[in-house]
């Protein structure tokens, strides 16, 4: 086993290909270890008389037992298994994958943010709640809304925070609204958000162009509809631009607009969600502002609302004391809908965004879109014969073309993302969204460069002709990975969620 | 600085290719009625050096363990990071890579989660442990709707000893669905009497253990009488004290949730933490959040992927277990680096240290003339210090003379407006508990 | 060329070998930029006025213009293509690649270090100068040594400047000595620095069991010596026993002996080149005290002198005033050789030898030693039938066997290190020291595991097999990285040097 | 905490297999006579929290760039580091990675030292140069040992306005080759009259410039008048300058020679430092240290090596260029990646923002009563200020008010001992020049 424990440069290699590599439980070896923690003082009571036998643990847990080298060799390997922002271009739709400023992280770490106790007093964090303070005010000019929560961990938390604020706003003019609208290409947090907040999910379908069916709006619209969730472009990546004629339509019945900041990206310093006329808005910070996403998470979904819908925010909320001059927390928030979070959301992250935010600027911000969706029309108009947008027409920083014309050669989406990953590059998002056959949603942010999308648009091109010529090399790829397709069936079948001792 | 790599040349080469005349005709799309006609109104663009700076002296206007003792508890703890694991947790290619969608790109990742839930499982004693969740409180919150989606039932007993502020976010999460969140109280000893409690109809007991007091309650007891009443019992605790303390599982709890960012991850102001979730195998299906599985691939070669993804929004949409989508997955890595970094003997220290050095603390403090540890029994690593005044002018007070202690206890108990908390960790010298009650002396003499 | 840039999971796979890997010059775009700097600001001078034409530039560099998403991807594949430490082990025999702790890296980034001017009075400079204090008392009873300067930035320049005070010794006696002692099995940089220092090398055979031969030491022993340089163990990894009889035989002829500590991780704290008679002693930190080698440097090679030569030492030396309870830097040295720094050395990596020390404690480094030592045996025996050690019996902290039986199958040590490099190891040191045919000097050190240990064994007898079996395998490899035996011929006779535009 | 993995078990196992009783056994070879029959007399072992407690305590103790406006200069410079360059360069696989011996296991760090070369030859004017020296001042001693054995001469005619300390390790280097070494002295500009000194006989003559003082010198007339009396010209200079400045390369130089830390690493209290050598392709063979070169590899791909070793100590021994061995390579990548980062349009930014800046603090500070700029003519970013006192105590005053400047002149030069350094780096801004000049004129005031 050593060998294969030994086989780090394999990594990069062919060989690797024929060897398991261990977990870290297959690395222990009882008595060795990393950890190196003071000793309890003699002077202190001893554990039996502290703790009755009946607390005590009956059987250690069976956690490993390494060295500091095991330790540090197992999970620098384990990374350089792993594709990154730092290594290549992740164009998936609906995504927003941009490159991740490195300055960002150096701001995160500095004691002053990275030590600070979440329960300690207002005085002791004045610092960290200016920085709040400003980025709130920054995030609320960017989408035209009044006030923000930072509670919210991720965007999906952030809808949950804003359907219950809707329903708060209901119930506080005696209404039980029973009904939530979300288009059919709506991301899944939207209908789980929905059903969890306690409405029912009404999809309306979309048009032949991709957009909202106007009329189907109109006919599901009652006073017995809370509001609609809107991503607006939408996750075809097209401009839903009847937006105002669905705003006044909903607001005649008295319900209310949210968006879905997770495409803010392709339109920040262009439109504002509150001038469209939404009354909610989310942000997906680790979308839009460029925080890293740690392999599926961290990420922050800060929740902005309107003058009328402020009070109902999650308590406690920030506050600046003008005669002090003092920022703090304000927990006298009688209409609040109660707390989202632990204690103030994932702050951590918030300090990357602001750093992102001081770094660019006004100007930077609307490049942001421009290039966003200049990328994304570059791209399209490069592989349009070979996969054909699901849409006509310009998109915004995203489009769907459909790999269906391949199916003839028995040529699957799947297969033209894994042959992809040969040619070098992270596919995009596949099988999404759901309205689209075949769907390949790519998305490749304002930071790659033409370069990068010029070799991704030739890899596709070349992959739409290998999927006439040699069906097969598609159906056999990836062969440059340490695995090919896993089983998924099988994984799902035969459950192995836990490493278990032979 | 913008992070755009497009020179003037590459825009006017790319547009031509699309076929439009300038930038801004991208946006045609958009109605010119709601356009934004100006600029927006945020601060100017800061060079890497000025915007270093300008973060500096903000972060010099917050005070955190960096410069103050910190003995404050209440669900965040001054805990070491090993120089390894954020070494480790912090490497490019774990921080920046996104969600493992392509198993063959992504074993890094998924092996990593595979080893955390590996881990969790052992911790708590239990079966199957989800990718992680947000935070302790939204784990709970999840728990909550598992037992309730389980037994068909909405009730919900909660212990009064329960973190608070979890139990608002459980509030706030089951109000929509219109759950009945029953307050159950404890006794003088800190702690609910969990064998006197009704507990028909219910769909979950919620015990914590340690409690927010820092005291052990008698998780055995709650989930024999949940059981009993035909109902699951949920154990809050924390993943520091399993070296040491029973845990959920052989206390027969059915499902454990915790916040874990002790593990490997600094207090950041409270976020970004990772919340635990581990229950029993018989729950799986009901379980929210990302779960990597083990497979063989086309090759037969071991592979990790996501697995009973049937549970989860992206699929089952508005029948999901969970909204979850983007969870904690780095604070998860940062957490599995740690536990293997510990081991079982180093964890077995860790809580050793932590309850010998808490009680240790406990004695020297209940000597103030007027101040007593409020409840009596065992405690892990915080207890409830009682004074003869207002704990949150106290703790104003202390923290000017380099301590941090609290939260007070007022806001979340009004009866205990003059206690407060005071967690000791590993990294609390003999010489700082001294500092401490000393420092404390001296300003209850000042007043 | 995009499709190479972006070809990052190749770095791990077959893939890749087809495709050269860009520099970073031909990333370079006109008018990209990863740079962000302040403006100078308007009410400044301009530089017209202030820099006459003729101390301007005239062309500008030719660096190249990358967007800081270019050159993370860049440096961080780079990275990806090289073995560490991190990655697997190194058992490069003198090399001495132990893991490199990672607290030590944390405590070297502390800003109270990190940004400490070499400038700065000594009054702000107390903690830094108080833990050089410290660690000067500790490397001094280490070694059994009176005084050491940490202004030597490597071992070469220790023995640079421990030559140089060996000079002013003699002449300060109004001697002019002109030889120093080598023998034939000695460190290129010893026979280097002797003569950069203005002596003349003169090499001392080995006798036939690798130890220096007495007989013909005392042959060329006169008062035209000055000294005798010797690392004991020696680079054949054996202990030098008859070290009394050598010190006393110098010392009759008033030479000084002269203790080279690459090897000194076999022995601290087992015995002291003091107790052996040396009257000079450099350390390399970045070998025994585990400090990062950063792919070839830093290092830190501190000298430690006896007492009698102690005013010798290069100025400034560092001193403590026990009436202010200070420490402070001490320029007032008449006799010393001068300064061999800019300042004080290289001071981050002595921090992180500091980190070690303190971490391990007397009882941690005794252990460094005696583990070295066991691992080195473990694997001589292990690997003794294949490869033979030149010498016999048991060895120090490495041994050097030869892979001259396999001449016969027309294999060569090269070839044994290739193929070594497939099983996933770095391979020993090949074809030193000289005096050994087909050499393989091996140095597992002592962070290595058993298992480690046993993998890289397993290894070379296997290869020891396929050298009969199928010495083509061996002559092919290796067949796992992303180059396969560079034309070194090529390199030195059509030199090329440095990147040029086409 | 010792790094060992070795169990009790290991130990065994592994003496039997070597077959010794115990592991005393295997120091058999070592003479009972010289052992050490006792414990090493070293600080005890520390835990992982202990030590960074321990560290953090001695940090505090030192206040540098983090504490004070830095304006200290003299060799060392508080530059911006970009936490791009700092993330790149401290990845583990370039920070604990071996010398490049192997070259397949080492294309990282070769073609890292390969960009850096070819940098270092671009900003100097230069053809070749090596993979870095130990600092600037052992990169000056390296480059006259090169004159010499290029001249076959022993004499070298340094500007008293080199950087002292440099000039004191030259004279340690050359004092064992018996080299002389002549200083000639600067006039009341600050600058050495090239055309006026008698150069015949030298190997090599050494110009600064910028000089220690900050100001630019005659490089161009040290270059002809060197070569005219068949000399080699070597300019010590400051890589942060090329954007702007006239290159050695340019103005005829055959050996440039630098500092280079201030490219990505930090200021460190000196150390690791990186020193830059750079010179033309005639004199290939005499260049110092390792070189790495461009070949093909066995299928014909690009590949990187070490090259060009027959100069190296490791094959040639005592007729070696030079006895260096290990490097400065990790702060040489640290300096390839700020290079790539700032490119042309960076690099000359830098510059102009460092002499704009400079002038416009000199101005500002020559208004204070008894103070002035003691040299004329171009500078770069330092310049040397001339005070009514002593100028060592004043730095002393001043770095309690939270400015660092320096350093005093008088340790160098004993007639401008009311003399000190200025520099102005582009990380100062205009109200820190203003609060220097405020302090300044208080410590004055208050004597
Ligand atoms: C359109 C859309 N809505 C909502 C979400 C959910 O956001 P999060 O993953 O931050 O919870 C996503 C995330 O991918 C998304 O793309
Ligand atoms: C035996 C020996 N002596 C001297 C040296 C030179 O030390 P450094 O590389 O630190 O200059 C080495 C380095 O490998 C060595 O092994």
């Amino acid at each position: 086993m050593s060998a294969q424990v030994e086989a780090g440069v394999l990594e990069r290699s062919a060989g690797t290909r024929d060897r398991a590599f261990p977990l870290i439980f297959e690395l222990s070896k009882e008595g060795r270890r990393a950890w190196s923690l003071p000793d309890a003082s003699d002077d202190a009571p001893g554990l039996d008389e502290l703790i009755p036998r009946e607390h005590r643990r009956a059987a250690p847990p069976r956690l490993p037992e390494v060295s500091e080298r095991d330790l540090v060799r197992h999970f620098t390997r384990l990374s350089q298994r792993n594709w990154a922002i730092d290594v290549g271009a992740y164009p998936l739709g609906s995504c927003t994958m941009k490159y991740n400023p490195k300055v960002a992280e150096d701001a995160a770490a500095m004691p002053g943010f990275s030590l600070l106790h979440p329960h300690c007093d207002d005085e002791l964090a004045q610092g960290a709640l200016e920085m709040l303070g400003i980025l709130e005010r920054a995030l609320c000019e960017a989408t035209g809304m009044a006030r923000i929560t930072f509670q919210p961990a991720a965007g999906a938390q952030g809808e949950m925070t804003g359907l219950l604020i809707m329903r708060a706003f209901h119930n506080d003019r005696g209404e039980e609204r029973k009904r939530v609208i979300i288009p059919d290409s709506a991301h899944g947090t939207n209908p789980a958000s929905v059903a969890l907040a306690g409405f029912q999910a009404q999809e309306v379908p979309s048009t032949t162009d991709g957009l909202v069916d106007l009329d189907a709006l109109e006919e599901v619209l009652d006073t017995d509809v809370a509001g609609l969730m809107l991503t607006n472009p939408n996750t075809l990546g097209l401009f839903e631009r009847d937006i105002e004629k669905i705003a006044t339509a909903l607001h005649r019945v008295g319900a209310l607009l949210y968006y879905d900041g997770a495409n803010f990206n392709s339109i920040v310093g262009v439109v504002r969600p509150g001038d469209m006329g939404f009354d909610i808005v989310h942000l997906n910070l680790h979308k839009t502002f460029a925080t890293p996403h740690g392999g599926g998470g961290p990420g922050s979904g800060p929740l902005a609302v309107s003058q009328r819908l402020e009070r109902f925010l999650p308590s406690p909320v920030l506050e600046f004391d003008p005669g002090a001059e003092t920022w703090g927390w304000n927990h006298d928030r009688p209409d609040s809908i109660g707390r989202i979070h632990s204690f103030h959301g994932n702050f951590g992250i918030n300090v990357r965004a602001y750093a992102y935010l001081r770094s660019l600027g006004p100007e930077g911000l609307r490049r942001v879109a421009e290039h966003a969706v200049l990328n994304a029309n570059y791209l399209r108009v490069l592989i349009q014969d070979a996969f054909p947008t699901a849409y006509p027409g310009t998109c915004m920083h995203e489009f769907v073309s459909s790999a269906k014309s391949l199916k003839k050669h028995g040529v699957r989406a799947t297969d033209v993302a894994k042959r992809l990953i040969d040619l070098g590059y992270h596919p995009p998002t596949v099988y999404f969204p759901l309205v689209v056959e075949e769907a390949l949603m790519v998305e490749p942010t304002e930071t790659e460069s033409p370069e990068t999308i010029r070799g991704l648009a030739d890899a596709l091109v070349q992959i739409a002709r290998e999927a006439e010529s040699d069906p097969e090399l598609l159906h056999q790829a990836p062969q440059s990975t340490p695995v090919r397709r896993p089983d998924e069936a099988r994984a799902a079948r035969d459950l192995r969620l836990r490493w278990t001792p032979e | 600085m913008d992070f755009l790599p497009h020179t003037s040349d590459d825009v006017t080469e790319m547009l031509e290719a699309i076929g439009l005349p300038e930038v801004d005709a991208l946006f045609d799309p958009i109605p010119g009625s709601v356009r934004l006609k100006r600029r927006l109104d945020v601060p100017p663009s800061l060079s890497e050096p000025e915007l270093l700076s300008h973060m500096r002296d903000l972060a010099s206007r917050s005070k955190g363990a960096g410069e103050l003792a910190c003995f404050a508890g209440g669900g965040a703890y001054d805990h070491h990071v090993p120089s390894a694991v954020r070494a480790l947790a912090s490497r490019a290619e774990f921080a920046t890579s996104y969600t493992p969608y392509q198993p063959e790109l992504s074993q890094g990742v998924l092996q990593a989660v595979f080893e955390f839930q590996s881990l969790i499982c052992e911790l708590f004693g239990m079966e199957v442990a989800n990718a992680s969740l947000y935070d302790g409180a939204s784990a709970l919150a999840e728990a909550v709707n598992l037992a309730v989606r389980a037994t068909g039932r909405e009730r919900v007993v909660v212990g009064s000893t329960v973190n608070p502020d979890y139990v608002a976010v459980l509030r706030t999460y089951s109000s929509g669905l219109g759950l009945q969140i029953d307050i159950v109280g404890h006794g003088s000893d800190g702690a609910v009497a969990w064998d006197e409690i009704d507990l028909s109809g219910t769909a979950a007991v919620v015990v914590g253990s340690p409690n927010v007091f820092g005291r052990l309650e008698e998780v055995a007891v709650a989930a024999d009488r949940a059981h009993a009443a035909g109902g699951l019992c949920i154990c809050v605790t924390d993943p520091t004290a399993m070296g040491v303390l029973r845990s959920p599982g052989e206390a027969g709890a059915d499902v454990a949730v915790a916040e874990g960012h002790a593990l490997g991850n600094p207090m950041s102001y409270g976020g970004p933490y990772v919340g635990l979730f581990a229950t029993k195998l018989d729950l799986v299906r009901q379980v929210p959040g990302r779960i990597a599985g083990e497979t063989l691939d086309a090759d037969g070669r071991r592979a990790y992927v996501l697995t009973l993804q049937a549970r989860e929004q992206h699929i089952r949409r508005a029948k999901a277990t969970s909204n979850v989508c983007t969870n904690q997955t780095l604070m998860a890595i940062a957490a599995a680096v740690h536990l293997s970094w510990l081991g079982p003997q180093g964890l077995a220290r860790l809580g050793e240290v932590c309850i010998r050095h808490t009680a240790r603390a406990a004695a020297r403090l209940s000597e103030i003339p007027g101040c007593t540890i409020r409840f009596e029994g065992p405690h892990f690593k915080e207890v409830v210090l009682e004074t003869p005044v207002d704990a949150a002018k106290l703790i104003r007070g202390l923290a000017r003379r380099g301590y941090l202690a609290g939260p007070p206890l007022g806001r979340w108990f009004p009866e205990l407006s003059n206690c407060m908390l005071i967690a000791v960790t590993e990294r609390r010298t003999e010489d700082e508990v001294a500092g401490l009650a000393e420092a404390i002396e001296k300003e209850l003499a000042e007043r």
